[in-house]
């Protein structure tokens, strides 16, 4: 028994596995494959102020070892999300964590400020890497000024644990990871999409009616786990990992490049019960090394 | 009807035509109800460049057996590696998914009609319409007559009317330009095939105004309703093909803005 | 029939295929599987001033769909060149060019002078982009000024044709292709390769001697495509793109989307025979599509 | 000698042992001329974590039917699908790749040396030297006697030497405690196997002033010279073990530098 429980801010997970935004629903998509209780946490599908119908059709290609979606956040708004999925979520034996997302600062705050109130809630996971919007969304994320503008706003009228998600779409990571500590966000995770592009050679057409989307998969596992290591380097607060985790073994890199926790995307939707495999995975792997807790081995690469 | 993550046994494959064969698969642990209309998605493993899984509409499904069939027509590498499993090999599937169609009402005349890989889901749907008491006629569409696919299963079920767009057999044209599909009082049409066909089949039951679903094939990364890529506009906004659909009522459809 | 040449600057490419440097050695490695002179050209081996050891091994990694390499421009320096190497690649029926790199502006420079006085060398590709050196390489490819201030240096003493390598790794890539026009370079290629990272659970250690190194092959596709796509919208020199090319198809595709020639890079690893094949691939898709020139689909993505 | 890129045929497949096996391939182009010690690069396929070829020793070669041997251990993947190579199936290999070793003069007494994996190049590296008038010696080591593999084709070009680590068979230790190999004089040892055998016989050769020579198994991603990944410190500077090596001469590793 190897004791995998990780903090966050003032939140204690069970473990450190965590089902990324847009990747899992509400949760109760994937109840019939995994039992929900037994993962770190789930962070819920994009959330935004008013309802969004999202991109047209087609939303997503498929690329070599990896996967474009252009769905562009569509979801049913806050007023929605309140009255008919919070009341199922708040039944849910794990953190629950809603992503946030908005086209201006106010929107960000406001939308914060709802979720603030929403005792079952702990935690807000603050997108600022969306790259399937033609306002917000990555835009916040790739510009160190109105990431500061955005994260302290929302600082402001949130209360509870914040993590800022980042986007990989930018020079160096680390700014802004450092200005989400600045802040004050309890942690960031990373990373979001990077930003892709595919065509249809036989039709001479882009893939996805947006033209470009966001890049997921163990394509871009390399990538992610180079700026986990950065940023891991760079800052105090913990940071959550991601980016093309299809494996226990791969959420274990993450973890000795310096990842408190990580998240799991894309591999729900090939192994919809991943999550709780992967729990298993690292609980494994840490007794077979003889590390009595997952802290043990967190970062361990820097370590000499 | 909960839906699972098995690794099912090939029992069979099957060579129907160029590019089209049935694999039969056999699940140890006993098969859920599945409807008709329903689809699973299925693992292909040892195809480097297949990365997601693929949906695959359920052909037939005899729960004597616990066997499932899958018609498929190959199409890219997944379907390719596919079309070489062997029995005795696995199959993981993640199914059942979707939702079905309706079945009929007693004494209601029905059409169900399609083509190529889209007379996958025809034979369980016929097979369950005529479990319910009701005789299911078929229309089936092909290019030409060496695209024919063997077809005895749904002969034994109802009759059968056959098009080919070059006339080598059965009415020259596409299904709608069927004697008995345009000329007889059909209560309910059930189709899936190429979006043309579905449209043009989609546009024929609304002239006459005849309820009418169809069962699409958006791309899809998931098939379980969390990623959010399958949709398709309806009139009550984007809904997902995967738990939404595939199948619709054509009413629900708003094919004419997207295409 | 089609018409596959290509203009970059004053030069005229027999094809739009180019082996991509680092990856050809100096072409006389692939002579025993094609005939270079079927090729657009080739671009040797990353070339320095003084001769470099390169990174300790091991200097690889195998990743999803893709490899990471630190190699480190290893190199015997320009004098070696001049005198071993420059008989040799003077001789080839194609053209030859140069990826040229260094650990300052004055060592840019030094070398595109020497390299301007070899009249069999038509043109250079400045390296701003290298992830695996410590000093010079990429950071001169990320930061905007120092870019412009390289670039415009090696203008001045270099008279051929200038093409400038691009990184990546930045937020804006159009920015530093503005820059490569603004100072007169006759061409931009992208993209160099992603800074990456690999880490074996096993050993608990980086698979890497330098821990970060550059990710290349199909797995950065969808990245590389999609700023090939911006870039050749941002300015109005030839782009000429790369980046997981691994057949006929892939190099069309960034054609459509606005490359006026393509590298090949990691496929001659897997298939040393690539160049050739999608010389080949390209030709037979022009006849199929009856387009009668390689000119006519270039950016035709973009063209309403 | 000119490097090719060819679709063999895979005209057998067999188990020596838990986790080895011995793949032929026939080239019906013709084999080209073969050096021991020469290496070649397998295309791996339908293994979509396998994106480079797999550098694997060339085992035997029988000009006589156009087929070389490849003797290959399950190490991950890539090697774990070669192992299912049935009969019929296609192989691609780049080849003949790397130097080799240089064969002795007539009437010095050669030791070949090696364990797991490493055999692979002694067998056709003991034949040409055989073929060339002199008597090869082998000393090969094992970790226990279930791991011993089958070597009657050792056996059949000199006399064979056994060492298990654990004493099961043969003498105790390793390849180095082999008495043979200690006591006798020695005017060339070859070397290839796990990195502490290779180092612990340079070590002995050294102190010993034996010319030896060992093939190293450097991680490769081109292996015809065009990466520079699979460098080698030498006392020459960096060298690439794909076309200056693999085979090396010990004197010219700066071994002691690098583990
Ligand atoms: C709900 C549903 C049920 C289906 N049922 C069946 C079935 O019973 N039998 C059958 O043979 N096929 C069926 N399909 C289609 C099948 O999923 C695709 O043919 C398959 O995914 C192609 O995979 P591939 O790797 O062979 O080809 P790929 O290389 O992925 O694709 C080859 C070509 O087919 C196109 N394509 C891929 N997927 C789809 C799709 N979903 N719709 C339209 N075009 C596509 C691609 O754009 C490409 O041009 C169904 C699809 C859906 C969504
Ligand atoms: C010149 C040369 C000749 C070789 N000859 C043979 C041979 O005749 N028979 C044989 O069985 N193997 C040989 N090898 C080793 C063989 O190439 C590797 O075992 C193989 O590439 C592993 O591929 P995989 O996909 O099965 O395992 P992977 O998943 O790629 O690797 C599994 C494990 O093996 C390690 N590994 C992979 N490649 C190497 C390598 N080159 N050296 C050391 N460790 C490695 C990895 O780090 C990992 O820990 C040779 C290697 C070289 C460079
Ligand atoms: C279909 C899809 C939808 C996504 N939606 C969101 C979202 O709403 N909010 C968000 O922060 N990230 C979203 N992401 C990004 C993932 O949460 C994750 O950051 C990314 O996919 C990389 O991880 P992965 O490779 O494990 O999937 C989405 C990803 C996919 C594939
Ligand atoms: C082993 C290796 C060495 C490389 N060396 C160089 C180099 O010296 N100079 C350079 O500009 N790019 C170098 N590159 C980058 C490639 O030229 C190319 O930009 C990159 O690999 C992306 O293309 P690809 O995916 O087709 O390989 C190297 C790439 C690899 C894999
Ligand atoms: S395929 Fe993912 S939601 Fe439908
Ligand atoms: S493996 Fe590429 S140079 Fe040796």
């Amino acid at each position: 028994m190897a004791d995998l429980r990780i903090k966050i801010g003032p939140m204690e997970f069970r473990n450190p596995v965590i089902l990324a935004s847009g990747t899992c629903g509400y949760g109760a998509e994937l109840e019939d494959f995994m039992d929900l209780s037994e993962l770190g946490g789930i962070i819920v599908k994009g959330t935004t102020l008013e309802p969004r119908e999202g991109n047209p059709y087609p939303r997503m290609a498929e690329t070599a070892s990896g996967m474009l979606n252009a769905v562009g956040l569509q979801n049913k708004g806050i007023d929605y999300f309140e009255k008919n999925i919070y009341p199922v979520l708040a039944k849910y034996d794990t953190h629950v964590i809603v992503n946030v997302n908005g086209n201006t600062i106010e929107e960000y705050v406001e939308l914060s400020r709802r979720l603030d109130l929403l005792t079952a809630i702990p935690a807000i996971e603050l997108n600022i890497s969306c790259p399937n919007v033609k306002k917000g969304g990555m835009i916040f994320g790739t510009n160190p000024a109105s990431a500061r503008e955005v994260i302290a706003a929302v600082r402001k009228v949130y209360h509870k644990t914040l993590i800022v998600k980042l986007s990989p779409n930018v020079t160096d990571i680390t700014e802004f990871a450092r200005i989400s500590e600045g802040e004050g966000a309890e942690a960031v995770s990373l990373v979001n999409t990077l930003l892709g592009m595919a065509i249809d050679a036989s039709t001479m057409k882009p893939k996805l009616s947006t033209v470009t989307g966001g890049l997921s998969g163990p394509a871009i596992k390399p990538v992610a786990l180079r700026m986990v290591w950065q940023v891991a380097r760079a800052v105090r607060i913990p940071v959550i990992g991601l980016g093309g985790i299809m494996n226990a073994e791969d959420a274990i890199e993450f973890i000795l490049a310096g990842a408190t926790a990580v998240q799991v995307g894309t591999v729900s939707f090939i192994n919809p019960r991943s999550g709780t495999e992967i729990v298993n995975g690292i609980e494994k792997y840490l007794v077979e090394k003889e590390f009595d807790s997952v802290s043990r081995i967190t970062g361990i690469i820097n370590r000499n | 009807m909960k839906k699972r993550i098995e690794d099912l046994t090939v029992t069979g494959n099957s060579r129907l035509a160029e590019s089209f064969f049935v694999i039969k698969v056999y699940s140890s642990e006993g098969l859920p109800e599945i409807k008709p209309g329903q689809f699973v998605q299925a693992l292909v493993t040892e195809s480097p460049s297949t990365f997601l899984r693929r949906p695959l509409s359920v052909h037939d499904v005899d729960p004597a057996t616990n066997t499932i069939s899958l018609l498929i027509q190959t199409a890219g590498p997944g379907t390719e590696r596919l079309s070489r499993l062997t029995p005795g090999e696995k199959l993981n599937l993640v199914y059942p998914l979707g939702n079905s169609f309706t079945l009929p009402a007693k004494g209601e005349r029905v059409l169900l009609t399609g083509g190529g890989c889209g007379m996958a889901p025809l034979l369980y749907l016929g097979r369950k319409i005529s479990e319910s008491g009701v005789q299911p006629h078929f229309a089936l569409g092909f290019r030409n007559r060496s695209r024919i696919l063997s077809h005895k299963e749904f002969t034994s079920l109802g009759p059968v009317y056959l098009s080919t767009e070059d006339g080598s057999e059965g009415h020259r044209g596409f299904v709608t330009d069927i004697p008995e599909f345009r000329n007889e009082p059909w209560d309910r049409v059930y189709c899936c095939g190429p979006e043309p066909m579905m449209k043009a089949v989609a546009a024929l039951c609304r002239s006459r105004e005849i309820f009418c679903e169809v069962s699409l094939e958006n791309l899809m990364a998931c098939g379980l309703g969390i990623c959010l890529c399958c949709v398709v506009p309806t009139t009550s906004g984007n809904l997902c093909s995967c738990t939404d659909g595939p199948v619709f009522n054509v009413n629900d459809l708003k094919w004419q803005t997207s295409g």
